[in-house]
Order: C-alpha cells, then structure tokens, then sequence
C-alpha cells in the first residue's frame, strides 16, 4: 500500500524527466494522458483505502484522510480529462508548428510537476511541506500560463506569480503561529508541524493566537483561492493561460488553496467555536457579489468563466461560513466538474472564432455545435439551474444558511447569483442563436471529443436527480472530519 | 392513485425523446409528439376527473434521493383539478400543432411577411415538441411535488422548457429578447420562491409539505413574510400587474398553441402555488384578502386597459391573461374574506369562483389564441389593421372565436359568466354578512369594491373583444394578406371546435363543472363543517338559458315567417351619402377603441408619432399611437440602466495593475486584524 | 550573546524605515543586503547559543548563517544590479504615493505589528515577542513596497523584504529551525527566478487593460 | 298561472306605450299636437309588413343580432317582478343575471353594427361601448346598495326585504339608488342627454347611428326591443319607489302600469327640457352615477353599523 502512495507521488515526477527525452510533440501529450490516468487509478485506490480507514498515513509526513482524498480524486480526475482535451487543444497547433518539440517538453514538465505538486499539497501531513507544495504549484502553473511567451500572458503571469508569492508568505506567517503556539503547549517540539499534532492540540490552544493564524492564513490561502477582494490575479491568469491549464487552474488549484483553508477552520474552530463563521461568511458574499458584478459587462469568453470561478469560490467559502460543509464539498465537485466542461467548449470556441470576446461569437449552435451547445449547457449548470447538480448544492448552502440565520447573507446571496444569472443569460442566448453578419468562421479547431462534453454533462445531470451512496457517503466522511466529527 | 399520473407523464416525456430521435422528419416527430401529448391528457383527464369526483388524495416517496432530502409525490383535490387543466389544454394545444406545424410548405406561418426576406427553410420541430413535453410533464410536477425541493425543481424545468418553447423562432431578435425577459422573470420570481420555501423548511423541520402543515401556523411575522414572498414570487409567473411585464413579450413570440398553453395553464400554476402556500399558514389576517382583492381589481382593470389598445391580436390576448388573473386574485381575495370573517359559504363561493375561472380562462383563452393561431397561419399577420371580413373566409375560426370573445368578456350564457357569478354571489353575501356583523369594516369596503370592479372589466372586456372581432372577421379586408384565407386543416379546427363547445356546455350546464370544483375548494377552506353543495346556487342558470334558446328560436321562426316571400333587396352599405368608401375608411380597432380609453387616459401612456394634415391639398399624412406599458417603460427600463452603469462604474477596480491589486491584499490584512483579532464578530 | 538580539532587530527596522524613505534603487538594494547579513547573524543571537548548546547545533545555525549570507546579501544583489544594468533603466523610481506619506502610513503599520505581538497571550513565554513585532513591521513595509513602486524590480525587492520578515518571524517563534531553512532557501530561490523571469522577458511595466473585457461606453 | 300569464301580456303589450306617451310629452312641450299615443304600435306593425335591404358587406351576425338582442330582453323580463311580487324565474342572483342579459344583447347589437363595414356603424358601436363600459358599474353599484339594506341577491326577496319609512317612503339610499338607476336608463335606452333617438345628424348619434343599416322587420324587433329596455328600468325603478301591494295582481298591475307611464312622462319631460350633453361630457356624467351610488353604499355601510 505504502509503494502504491509513494508512487502516486512519484510518477508524476517520473513523467516529468520522461518527457524531458521524448522527441515529438504528439507523443509527449499522450504521455500528458498515460500518466495522468496512471496516477488517477492509484489515487483511486489510495483514496478508497482513506475511506474505508479514517485515516491512511505514510510515515509522519505523509497522510490521507477523507478531506484530503476527497480533494485527490478531484485533481486526478480533472487532470486526467484536461489532458485529454489537451492533445484536442494544441492540435491546430502542432499543425501549424507554433507548438514545437521543446514547447511540448516545457508543457510535459511543468504539467506534470504541476500535478504532482499539487497531489503532494493533499497529501502532506506535515504543515510547512503542504505549504512548500502550495508554492510549487504557483510557481509551476505561473510558468504554464505564460506558455507561449507573448506580452499579455507573461504579464498576467508575472501578476499571478508576484500575488500568489505574497499571499503565500502570509499564509507561511499563519503556519508558523499556529505551529508555535502549538508548541507552547505540545510535549514534543518535533511533531508540532504535524495536521494530525495540530488537531489534537487544537481545543488547548490560546483564542487569540489562533485566530492571529486563521486571518494570516486567511488572506494567504485566499488570495490563491481567489477570493474577492485578493482574486486580482484570476481573471488575468484564467483569461491568458492556454486553455487546458484554465480548466486546470479553476478547476482545482483554487479548490487546493480552499482545502488547506479548511485544515485551518479544523484548527481555530475549537478554540473559537462559531468565529470562523462570522469571517467567512463576509468573504463569500463579497466575493459573490463582486463576481456577479463583474459578469455584468464582461464580454471575454474566459473571463466571463473566470469571473463565475470567483462567483462559486464565494458560493464554497459561504458553504464553509454556514457550516454546511458537506455542501461545500458537494459544491466544490459540481463546480470542478462543470467549469472544466465549460472551458474545454469556451477554447474550442475561441478556436473556431479568433476571438475571445463573446459579443463577435455568433450562433455557435450551428457552427461548433458540440462545444456550442455544452458550453450553453454548461453555463446554465453554473449559474444554478435544475435539474443540474449546481442548483441543489446551492438550494443546500441556502438552506444551512436559513438555518443559522444568516438571512441577510442568504438574501445577498441569491440575489448576486441571480444578476448573475441574468447577465449570463443574455449572453448565451446573443451567443447561440444571433445570426452570424460576415462569412462563417473559419478558424481551425482541435476537434473536442464529445465524451469531454458529455460525460461531464451527464454527471452534473445525474448528480441533480439522484445522489448515489457512495458519493453521499464521500462526502459526509470528509464533512464530518471538517465538522470535528 | 398516483400511477395514472405517473403514467401519463412517462408516456409524454417518452414521446418527446422519441420525437427527438426522429427529428430528421418533421412529419413524424409531430405525429409522435401529438399522439403522446393526447394520450397522455386523455388519462390525465381521466383520472384527474375520477379523482375530483370521487374524492381522496395520496401521498408516496418516490425510491431514490435528491442530493437535499427525499422526493415526495402526491395528489389531492387541489392538484388533481390543475392537473385536469393542465391536461386539458394541453391535449388540445398538442393537436392544434400537429395541424399547425403539419404542413409547413403551404402555411405562411412558418415564414411569416414579417420575418427576415430571406426565406426560412422548414424548421426542425423536434426540439419544440420536446420541450412542449417536458413542458406539460414538469407543470404536472408542480402539482404532484409534496416537498419544497422537488417543487422548485419542477418549477425551475417549467420556465426552462417554457424559455426554448417562446425562442422557438430564434432566428428573430425580438422573440430572442421576449425569451429572455420571460426567463429572467421567472428566474427572479424563483429567488422569492427559494426564500419562501426555505422559511417553510425553517419553520417545519424539512422541506417536506407534510412536515410543514404538521408545524402547524407559523407566527404573524413569518406567516406575513411567507405570504408577500408567495404573492411576489408566484405573482410573477401568474402575471398580476407590475410584474407581468414577460407575459406581453412572450406570448405573442411564441408559436400560437404555445401561447395557448402558457396563458391557459401555464401562469395559473402561480395561481397553484399562492393556494398550496396559503394552505400552510393557517387563518389569514383580514389585511391578506383586502390586498389581495386590491391586487386583483388592479390587475384586472389596467390589464383590460392596456388589452384595448393594442393592434396585436396576441399582444392583445396577453394583456387579458393579465385581466383574468385579476379575476381569479379577486376571487382568492373573498375566498381569503370569507376565511377570515368565519364565513365559510362566502369563503366557498370565492374559492369556486377562482377555481372555476381558472378552468374557464384556460378553456377560452386556449381557444382564442388557437384562434389567433389560425389567422395567422392563413393570413401570415397578426396586426389588427391588416386584418377584416375574415368571418366570411374562415366561417368556423369566426364563430368559435366569437364564443370564445363572449365568454372571456364574461357573458351568459357561456362559462365565463358562470365563474363571475359566484364570485358577484361570494362578493354580496360577504358584504351582507360583515354588514350586519363586522360594520364599516375595511372587509366590507373591499367586498364592495368588488362588484363595481368587476362590471366595469366586463364592460371593458366587451368592448375589448367587439374591437377584436370586428375588426378581424367582420367588414372588408383592409389589405391584401387576407386575400385566399381560408379555414385551417381539420387538425387545428378540432380543438377550437371542442374549446367552444366546452364553454357553452359550461355555462348551459354549470354544475356539472361545479362538482370538479367543490372538493378543491373545500379543502383550501379546510374547517370541519359541511359546505352546502355550490350546485344550488346556479340551479337555475340552465333554465334560464334554455328560456333565452327558445325565445331566439321563437323568434327566429316569426322572422322566417314574415320574411317568406317578401322581397329583400341587397345594395351596398350605405355611406350616409359618400360614394367612393374603400376598405381603408373601415373603422380601425385605434379608432374603435379611442372614446373607450379616452376617460383611462391617466392609468395609460399612448405616445403619439404623427403628422397631420396641413394646408388646403394635404399631401399624405400619417398617424401613429402606441400604447407603452407604464412599469416596463418608466420602472423597470430605468431601474435597470441605473443598474448597468453603476455596475460598469465598478470596473475601476480590475484594471489590470498589479499594484492596486496588492492593496487590497493589504487592506483586507489589516481590517481583518482589527476588526476580527479581538473577536469582533464574535 | 542573546543580548544581541535586541539590537540587530532594531538595526532591520532602521533599514526598513531608510527603504521608504529613499527613492533610490540602488541604495533598497544595497539595504536588503545589509538586511541579509543581519538576518544571517539573527539565528545565533535569538536561539541563545551557550556552552550547553551540542557543537550539531551549532554548527547548523553557523551553516544557515553563512548560506544566508551567501544567497541574501551575496547573490541576490549581485542579480538585481546585473538586471538594472542590463535593462538600463533609471536608477530612480516613482512612488504612487508620496514618500513622506509613505513614512506615515509605515508608522502607523510599526504600530500596528507591534500591538499584535504584546496583543498576543502572555502564556507565550518562549517566543522573542519584539522578534515577532520588528517581523510583523518589516513583512508590512515589504507589503507596502510592492505596492507603492512602479518598477517590476523595486517589486522584487518589496518582496524580498517582506520575505525577510516571515524569515524573523520565524526565527522569532520557533525554537528549533527545522525547515525554516527549507522555507527561506525556496523563497530566495523564487526571487531569483523572478528576476531572471524579468530579464529574460523584457517585461514593460505597462499591462493591458483588463483585455477585451472592457464593455466600454456601448451596451 | 294566471299571473305570469300578465307579466308576459305586460311585457309585450305595454311598452311601446310608453314611447307613445314620451313622444305625446315632447310634442306638448314643444307646442305641437304630437302623434297618437299608439303611433309606436302602428310603426312597428308597418315596419314587420315591409321587407328589407341588406348591405353586401353583412353576414348571417347581422341577421341574428336584433332577434338575439331581443331574447336577451325577454329573457331579462322574465327574471324581473312586473305586476306581482315576484318573476317566473326567480332565484337567488338573478339581478346579477338580469344586468349581465343586457350585456350580451349590447355585446350583439355592436357586432352587429361593425358587421356593415361602414365607419359610421363603427363609430357608433364604439361609443356605445364606451359608455356602456360606465353605464355598467353604476347599475351594479346602485343594485348594490339595494341588496346590501335589503341584505338579498334576487329581486323578489329584495322587494320583501326593502325597509320602507313611514308614509311608505324610501329610505335615502334608496332614493339615492333610484337616481342613479334613472341616470342609467336615460344612458341604457339612449335618451337625452346622453343620445337623442331623434336626431339624424349620424356623427352625434350613438345608439341610432348603430342601427342605420336595419329595414323592415329588423328594425321592428329592434324598436320593441328599446322599447322593452325602457319599461324594465322603469318597473325596476316603480319597485324600489312604491311599497308594492303583495295580495292583488290586479292592484300591483295598475300601480305598475301609472308608475311606468309617469316615468314615461319624466323622461320626456327631462327630453325636452335639458340639452344633450357633449360626447365628452357623457363619461362625466355616467362616472358621476357610480360615484353617486358609491356614496349611497358608504352610507348603507354606516347605517349597518349603529
């Protein structure tokens, strides 16, 4: 068991010297996929042993429980699916030759690394490892959005980069309270380090230390997650990162930066019982709200998603501030999910169009109907209509919400996701059906397989009308471990 | 209990999907699609008719989980007299298509003049009979949901599918727009309804309805809550003034049985909702049904109103959708009187009357717009002006769109007088009882308030629906787009010819109907004693008719008698001695509805575009007035500019520079270190 | 040699308040190195060495000092000039906010770390809480130079200072520097590659402005 | 039996009386010798032994509607207690069927008249429904306030019930209903000064105006039918001013019968002594009726409550 966890933490590293000897671009993206799917199935297995046992560690810096499986199987998943959109995406690509041999070296490596680094964010017991991880995922993924290394990528990476290094230092200042605090009051001074360490000391630690921390690490963590106001970065680094690495970057990177956030609420919530709430709750309603305000008039089609990313981290961050955390969780899969559709369909489009400002994309139903059509559907999903599974994570945060009387915060809520809703709208319907004036567009596609649609699609549906026990069970493991149960 | 239902929606949505696999031929695709929407109203009526007359009702879980508690169904009283509309209607509107997309190449419909010149090839309706299907499946939810999750969901798949059915000709910007004003409309009435039911859920412990009725009455404040949440939120899909902006956008965008089906059933499932929810909150407050009578006389007077001054036959109908939700609200509000005042007969016969209203406006106003459906499909226009002397081309458009114009204008001896009689009954005898009780109470205002309001929308209506009918079947053609009208297929006559029929039949015959609404009725009233069955308070109405039958046949036979062998000279109209009238000089439905609106003039802004004669030899002078809806035009369009540039004015802060970004990092550091360090918030 | 302490801390707030004030690139730089050697003697004089400290310990802090040394006040500096040599840009850089406004903002963030560090409960009797306020400042004082400076590179060193002070804040919490170390190296690390992120891509200073998603004046 | 033999003998025979005895009131007031009192009977009687002409524009709605206009007023009559205390149809609502019959026999009228094509009809028809539109709330308000005092929905109970002052005189609200129910006939049977049956000047017309194209039997069944309306406001007016003698058909059809003619007599009284109002000046007058009855229900309502 303990190779199989090893080696799910080494194969992506492996992978990454691999590609560094590959001769051709095509084989260097299959090897993207292999890897990827290889490193999917002994996480599986992995996260299946951490549900069946509460906790699975390896040695005392390494460790999988519930939350962090949880968030394991999301990375896998997504990483998996966006590779093999991603051999679809650089296709035009390769044709044309922009996407060289020694690119598609630099893209294996850092993927790969990227990956890896962020599997090792999940799975690390030991707080200063988990937060190296954290800046090895910045670092690698800030070098992948400036891929090809044109001015305004390479700004919004060097913006991406510079924040996240900042909000990460903080985070670091957050850690090491927490630790030393802990080591006030722990035997050893040699495990205060360790999460598992941590929550044990948490009810004996001082208040005020703790949530000197938890703000800390707030702000940290947060400016990663993109949180409103510290999410300056997203828009800019989602917006100019190739495609597969958006998807990548909003479908699970942020959800990392949330599940070590979470570790802190596992930490401070004992000392101070009902604080956390009363600071997240404000974030995600700001975030919310700025996110939807900023939908309104945005017309660049990955911005728009980013945007929307920064909409449902609030949704997530609320979900934590109620104290529903099952449905944060939940929401965090429906999100992961459905943005990664979104942003296969939006790339494909943007291919297609030469553009990426939606108000020049015109009855994309008739001209790229696969991509045209998920991507509607895809956004329907995200600005929460049933029967897709966004609408009921979001109907069950609202509720927990009612619940703890946060009716204000509930009220704020639904109505920034309903401006959001709106300005959506607008949007896809514009871009759906307005009849194209000028010649049709011509621009050459990675033909997107259907499946990358579909399957996701179909899952975000089924999700909406049933919830299978397997899935519920996941996710009230991993609640109940946040919830201190 | 339950099964026919069940079975009768799987039997629907397997159409659609198979309408959907075979979407290459529009031929079949309807055929499947029609044949599956009829089977399916036929049991539905079926058995939602036993049930009403049998009584009874079933609550069962369905085997599976939503992601938030469980899915409950069931049927009572209540839902199974909406499903009997909702399968109705919908039965109808889906043999009404199959005549109406049936023959594409000929109809002008399907490229009308007003559509872009460049011809449209026949469209695929695989789609539109899709979400026709899931359309009428999903309303059936509504009324089959027994918790709040599954309601919503429901809800939410109504709008949806009613949104792909009103953008059906997507390829025009403004039925584009009108789709997405209904869907935002709904959308924002659907935040409300997440509000309410979540209130519920608070209140009862889960979101289940058996668990809210069994938390008993809320407490005033949250019982109020619940109910303007309910009146907002429900009143946007029922379309009561100030929020029925959509209705007259999407109903006329929509192909015509569409349109039949929204205004026929589809808004009155918000009528549905305010009665589930009010059933939840125990006694009402006196000041509930005075608002709520207050509500409807509104909606019904400015509905008819601005009814009157349209030159679009279906805007025109959207409009009285508005007018007779205002009906069905005033007659909620004596229901809600009768609640409230310990008068259960006057509880009953405000009840019945909205129920039954509800059943008549979808019969009548199905048929109307299957009406209107027919003239467009013959004529390729829908403007009043371009329209006339229809009557003698397409004999049985006219005569059943003349009984539906009479009934919606409320006159006997058809049903729609029926359903305003028991609510003029419901409306005196509250009156007589606060009177003698309660005094100058403001009960007895509003239940007086009801009776003038109500004869003044029949005149209106009345006047409506002459200008209507005049203009389009009576006289000569006023243009050539009636050139070669003609009646419609027998596939689209049929459900008008049944439409009508059935309004005659009701209001020749109304207790028959009566008894599908008893039980309903009772059960909103709830209370332990018996009502006196409602047949008794219109046993005499089929004598009546049948008097006012014989007189015209009586009378009909004296005039054959004195006209048997007379001559009878036929000449033209006479001009009041001017020689040359062409068909132009026809009374216009402006010109016909002008000294009716004149007196509204303060409720109603028409703009005037026009240049007038001048000069001795006037060249061509041209007059235009449109009438404007007041909220869209002077709330809701300002509002929501407002809103835009407020929202483009926040902009400032994702300019792109790093440095700005980094201070909000900072900002945010130290406000949460001052703020929250100490505990604040705590 | 504890006593120490005291004094070198006051040393990095007094290099903290001269990098405000100054405008000139060259002298924040040199000033960072200056940081740097502080930082590297810091260690020895926080965790109080005396003759019962193992000679592994020692020798460790020793290492840590002189890889310190070598990378904060040796090779980083070094970097920063080569690259404003190369870019040939002017040695000057302008403020978004005035400096002398800047000095006050700065005081009231000094104020503020420090209230934070006597703030914090007083069963931390292990930690050095003046170590911990002169961090707090100086990660501020960083904070705010990357705010306040136009120039990529003065951003650099904005970040370079407020590294410096997570690194005091450390050494000031903690009683054994397992991987502070570790942590320290990274960031330096980090900080290089950024520079030579810069040099290699003549980065104006100049973004564009939230790209097409402008809406601008229509709609 | 005998009875409703005497209500349908009234309502077909009388009548046109009262048009008689209008047109003889007019004609005095105007200093001429005037038409026999029958002259309305001899009109009718020509006009059913003529034949008609009809315009090419008109279709079988044109036909039909004197005749159902008509019917409707029969049917109307019959809920209506003429010379006893009570109808041959009568039950709990027929008032509000009786006000709802003359709507449909308007609603045909004004179909009829657009059926001809000619802009005058047009005209006519839409004022008539404008008016109409007003006229209505007034009648229903004014009922109103009788049924209210009388705490009663049908016409029968309603006379039982009416609390009558001492000296059989009416109580106010009583008197204020009667107005506006006189205001109301003088709008419903197109009377000065909201129309003036005399005039032929089409653009002032309304209720004529409308009728411009019937002939011959038509116009027959059409006059008896205005002829009818005028009776059956006034015997509704006779009801509520005159404690009715219950016991004696006999009596109550002579108390009727001078009633109804003396009503006659005030409209052609008010016909010649009042000008008739401007067209925009007759909305004023119709929305002044329902205000006037609104007042008389608030006072019921106040009266109700000592």
């Amino acid at each position: 068991m303990t190779a199989i966890f090893i080696s799910m933490l080494a194969i992506p590293v492996l992978c990454a010297v691999l590609v560094l000897f590959v001769r051709e671009a095509r084989s260097i993206l299959r090897i993207c996929v292999w890897g990827s799917v290889a490193t999917a199935i002994l996480t599986v297995v992995c996260a299946q042993r951490a549900f069946s046992t509460s906790l699975f560690a390896i040695g005392r810096q390494l460790m999988f429980d519930s939350l962090s499986a949880y968030h394991a199987l999301l990375v896998v998943g997504v990483f998996s699916l966006s590779s093999v959109y991603a051999c679809a995406y650089f296709a035009p690509a390769i044709a044309d030759g922009s996407f060289d041999e020694e690119k598609a070296r630099g893209f294996g490596t850092l993927w790969f690394l990227f990956l890896g680094s962020m599997l090792l964010t999940v799975s690390s017991n030991n707080a200063g490892l988990m937060w190296v991880a954290m800046e090895a995922t910045t670092i690698t993924s800030a070098l992948l959005v400036c891929l090809d290394r044109d001015q305004p990528s390479v700004q919004a990476a060097w913006t991406y980069l510079l924040m996240c290094s900042v909000g990460i230092a903080l985070a670091l200042v957050g850690i090491l309270v927490a630790c030393a605090e802990a080591q006030g009051v722990s035997p050893d001074s040699s495990s205060i380090f360790l999460w598992t360490t941590l929550r044990e000391l948490a009810p004996q630690l001082s208040p005020g230390a703790a949530r000197l921390a938890f703000i800390f690490a707030l702000v940290g963590f947060g400016t990663k997650a993109g949180l409103a106001p510290m999410h300056g970065w997203l828009p800019e680094a989602h917006g100019h990162a190739p495609t597969p690495v958006s998807a990548v970057l909003s479908g699970v990177l942020l959800n990392c930066a949330l599940y070590c956030l979470s570790r802190f609420v596992l930490i401070v919530e004992p000392s101070n019982p009902g604080w956390t709430s009363h600071v997240l709750v404000p974030f995600g309603v700001l975030s919310v709200a700025v996110a939807a305000a900023f939908i309104v008039h945005e017309r660049d089609i990955k911005r728009l998603l980013a945007f929307s990313t920064v909409e449902h981290m609030g949704i997530i961050i609320l979900g934590f501030g109620f104290g529903a955390y099952g449905a944060a969780l939940f929401h965090t899969f429906n999100h992961s999910i459905c943005k990664m559709m979104s942003f296969f369909c939006s790339g494909a489009l943007v291919q297609r169009y030469r553009t990426r400002d939606m108000s020049k994309m015109h009855g994309t139903l008739g001209h790229e109907s696969v991509a045209g059509s998920g991507f509607l559907l895809g956004l329907f999903a995200l600005i929460g209509l049933p029967p897709f599974s966004i609408f009921m994570s979001e109907l069950w945060i609202a509720r927990a919400g009612i619940a703890e009387e946060h009716i204000v915060a509930v009220v704020a809520f639904l109505s920034a996701v309903a401006l959001a809703f709106i300005a959506t709208v607008l949007r896809a319907v514009e871009m759906t059906w307005a009849e194209a004036e000028g010649p049709a567009p011509d621009g050459s596609v990675g033909r997107i397989r259907l499946e990358l649609v579909a399957l996701p699609l179909a899952l975000l549906f089924l999700l909406g009308v049933w919830m299978p026990q397997p899935l519920s069970n996941m996710i009230a493991g991993a609640a109940s471990f946040i919830g201190g149960g | 209990m339950i099964w026919p239902f069940a079975l009768a929606m799987a039997i629907q949505l397997a159409s659609g999907i198979a309408a959907l696999l075979f979407r290459r031929s529009n031929r079949v695709a309807l055929a499947i699609g029609s044949a599956g929407s009829f089977i399916a109203s036929l049991i539905g009526v079926t058995a939602a008719g036993q049930l009403l007359l049998s009584g009874g009702s079933a609550v069962a879980a369905m085997p599976w989980q939503l992601p938030v508690g469980e899915l409950l169904v069931g049927v009572d009283a209540l839902s199974a007299f909406f499903l009997l509309c909702i399968y109705l209607v919908s039965g109808l509107s889906a043999v009404y298509a199959a005549g109406y997309f049936g023959d594409p190449s000929d109809s002008k419909a399907v490229a009308p003049k007003a559509v872009a010149p460049k011809a449209v090839a026949p469209k695929a309706v695989a789609p539109m009979v899709f979400s026709f299907a899931l359309l009428v499946v999903s309303m059936a939810g509504i009324t089959l949901a027994r918790d709040g999750v599954l309601f919503l969901v429901a809800w939410e798949l109504m709008s949806i599918s009613g949104f792909f059915l009103v953008t059906f000709e997507h390829e025009r910007q403004e039925v584009r727009s009108a789709g997405t004003v209904y869907l935002i409309a709904s959308h924002v009435g659907v935040v409300l309804l997440l509000i309410l039911f979540m209130l519920l859920a608070q209140h009862g412990g889960g979101f289940s309805f058996a668990a809210i009725t069994a938390a008993g009455a809320p407490g005033p404040y949250l019982a109020n809550a619940c109910f303007i949440l309910a009146l907002v939120g429900f009143g946007t899909k029922a379309g009561f003034w100030s929020l029925h902006t959509w209705l007259p956008e999407a109903h006329p965008a929509a192909p015509s049985h569409i349109s039949a089906t929204m205004s026929g059933v589809m808004i009155k499932l918000g009528i549905y909702g305010v009665l589930r929810v009010l059933s939840f909150l125990g006694p009402p407050p006196l000041w509930w049904s005075v608002s709520v009578i207050g509500l409807g006389v509104v909606s019904g007077v400015l509905g008819v109103l601005h009814a009157l001054a349209q030159h679009d036959l279906k805007r025109l109908l959207a409009y009285h959708s508005v007018e007779n939700i205002g009906i069905i609200a005033i007659g909620i509000g004596v229901g809600l009187l009768g609640q409230s005042t310990g008068a259960p007969v006057v509880a009953l016969l405000g009840y019945a009357g909205a129920l039954l209203h509800t059943l008549n406006h979808g019969l009548f106003k199905g048929l109307l717009f299957h009406g209107a459906g027919s003239v467009l499909h013959a004529t390729g226009t829908k403007s009043l002006d371009e329209l006339g002397g229809l009557g003698r081309t397409m004999p049985i458009t006219a005569v059943t769109f003349l009984i539906g114009s009479a009934a919606i204008s409320g006159l006997p001896p058809l049903n729609g007088f029926i359903s305003e009689l028991l609510i003029y009954l419901g409306a005196f005898r509250g009156a007589a009882v606060l009177q003698s009780e309660a005094g100058q109470s403001p009960g007895t205002v509003a239940a007086l308030a009801v009776i003038p309001a109500l004869a003044l929308i029949g005149g209106l209506a009345a006047a409506c629906f002459v200008k209507a009918y005049g203009t389009i079947f009576l006289g000569h053609p006023r243009t050539a787009a009636c050139d070669g009208a003609a009646d419609p297929p027998p596939g689209m006559r049929l459900p008008m010819i049944i439409g009508a029929a059935l309004c005659v039949a009701i209001g020749i015959w109304p207790a028959a109907a009566l008894r599908l609404v008893e039980r309903p009725a009772s059960l909103i009233i709830g209370g332990a004693e018996p009502l006196p069955p409602l047949g008794q308070f219109v046993a005499a109405i089929p004598l009546v008719a049948l008097v006012l039958v014989a007189v015209v046949i009586g009378l009909i036979g004296l005039r054959y008698a004195l006209m048997r062998n007379r001559e009878v000279a036929v000449g033209p109209t006479w001009g009041c001695g001017y020689e040359a009238p062409s068909s132009r000089m026809q009374y216009t439905a402006a010109s016909f509805a002008e000294p009716v609106l004149e007196p509204f003039a303060v409720a109603l802004k028409r703009p005037v575009h026009a240049d007038l004669p001048k000069g001795y030899f006037p060249a061509a002078a041209n007059y235009e007035q449109h009438a404007v809806d007041v909220i869209a035009e002077y709330v809701l369009a300002p509002a929501s500019f407002g809103l835009l540039s407020a929202l483009r004015k926040i902009r400032v802060i994702q300019t792109g520079h790093m440095q700005l970004y980094l201070g909000f990092i900072l900002m945010t550091i130290v406000v949460l270190l001052v703020w929250y360090l100490p505990g604040g918030g705590g | 040699m504890t006593g120490y302490a005291g004094t070198l801390l006051v040393v990095l707030l007094a290099l903290d308040l001269y990098m405000i004030s100054t405008s000139r690139l060259g002298a924040c730089i040199r000033a960072t190195a200056l940081q740097g050697v502080v930082l590297a003697v810091l260690p020895l004089a926080l965790t109080g060495i005396s003759s019962s400290t193992p000679t592994s310990e020692v020798l460790r802090l020793v290492a840590v000092a002189i890889a310190t040394l070598c990378v904060k006040s040796g090779f980083i500096p070094w970097l920063m000039f080569r690259t404003l040599r190369g870019r040939g840009e002017s040695r000057e850089f302008e403020p978004f906010v005035s400096l002398h406004l800047s000095q006050i903002v700065n005081g009231a963030l000094f104020g503020g770390a420090f209230w934070i560090a006597i703030s914090l409960p007083p069963a931390w009797a292990h930690i050095h809480t003046m170590g911990l306020g002169v961090g707090l400042a100086t990660l501020f004082v960083g904070l705010y130079m990357t705010i306040n400076r136009r120039k990529e590179i003065s951003q650099v060193l904005g970040f370079l200072v407020l590294e410096s002070g997570v690194m005091v804040i450390g050494w000031a919490l903690l009683r054994q520097p397992s991987f502070i170390i570790e942590v320290g190296a990274l960031l330096d690390v980090l900080v290089a590659a950024m520079v030579l992120g810069i040099l290699a891509t003549g980065l104006q200073a100049s973004p564009d402005e939230a790209g097409v998603g402008e809406e601008g004046a229509q709609a | 039996m005998i009875e409703y033999g005497v209500h349908v003998l009234l309502v077909v025979l009388f009548p046109l009386l009262m048009l008689g005895v209008i047109g003889r009131v007019k004609a005095l007031f105007a200093g001429r010798q005037g038409p026999r009192l029958l002259q309305p009977y001899f009109d009718v009687w020509k006009l059913l032994h003529k034949g008609a002409v009809y315009s090419t524009t008109t279709s079988w709605t044109f036909r039909a509607a004197p005749i159902v206009s008509l019917a409707t007023l029969l049917t109307a009559a019959l809920l209506l207690p003429l010379a006893s205390g009570s109808a041959p149809l009568a039950f709990s609502g027929d008032i509000i069927v009786f006000a709802y019959l003359l709507g449909l026999g308007r609603f045909v009228t004004m179909i009829a008249a657009l059926d001809t094509g000619s802009s005058f009809e047009g005209m006519g028809a839409s004022r008539e429904a404008a008016f109409a539109a007003l006229a209505e709330p007034a009648l229903l308000l004014a009922l109103a306030i009788v049924c209210v005092s009388a705490s009663a929905i049908s016409f029968h109970e309603v006379y039982a019930a009416l609390p009558w002052g001492s000296w059989g005189v009416p109580h106010p609200e009583i008197l204020v209903a009667v107005v506006v129910i006189f205001g109301v006939l003088l709008a419903e049977t197109s009377r000065v000064p909201v129309d003036d049956p005399a005039t032929h000047l089409e653009l002032t017309m309304i209720h004529e105006v409308m009728v411009l194209d019937h002939s011959g039997p038509d116009l027959a069944l059409i006059h008896c039918g205005s002829a009818l309306k005028l009776f059956l406001f006034a015997a509704l007016l006779v009801h509520l001013l005159v404690p009715f003698p219950t016991d004696s058909l006999w009596l109550g059809a002579l108390v009727l019968c001078t009633g109804a003619l003396s009503i006659a007599v005030l409209v052609g009284v008010v016909e010649s002594s009042m000008a008739r109002l401007r067209l925009v000046q007759v909305p004023q007058f119709l929305v002044g009726a329902s205000v006037l009855a609104a007042i008389g229900l608030l006072v019921v309502i106040v009266r109700g409550a000592q």
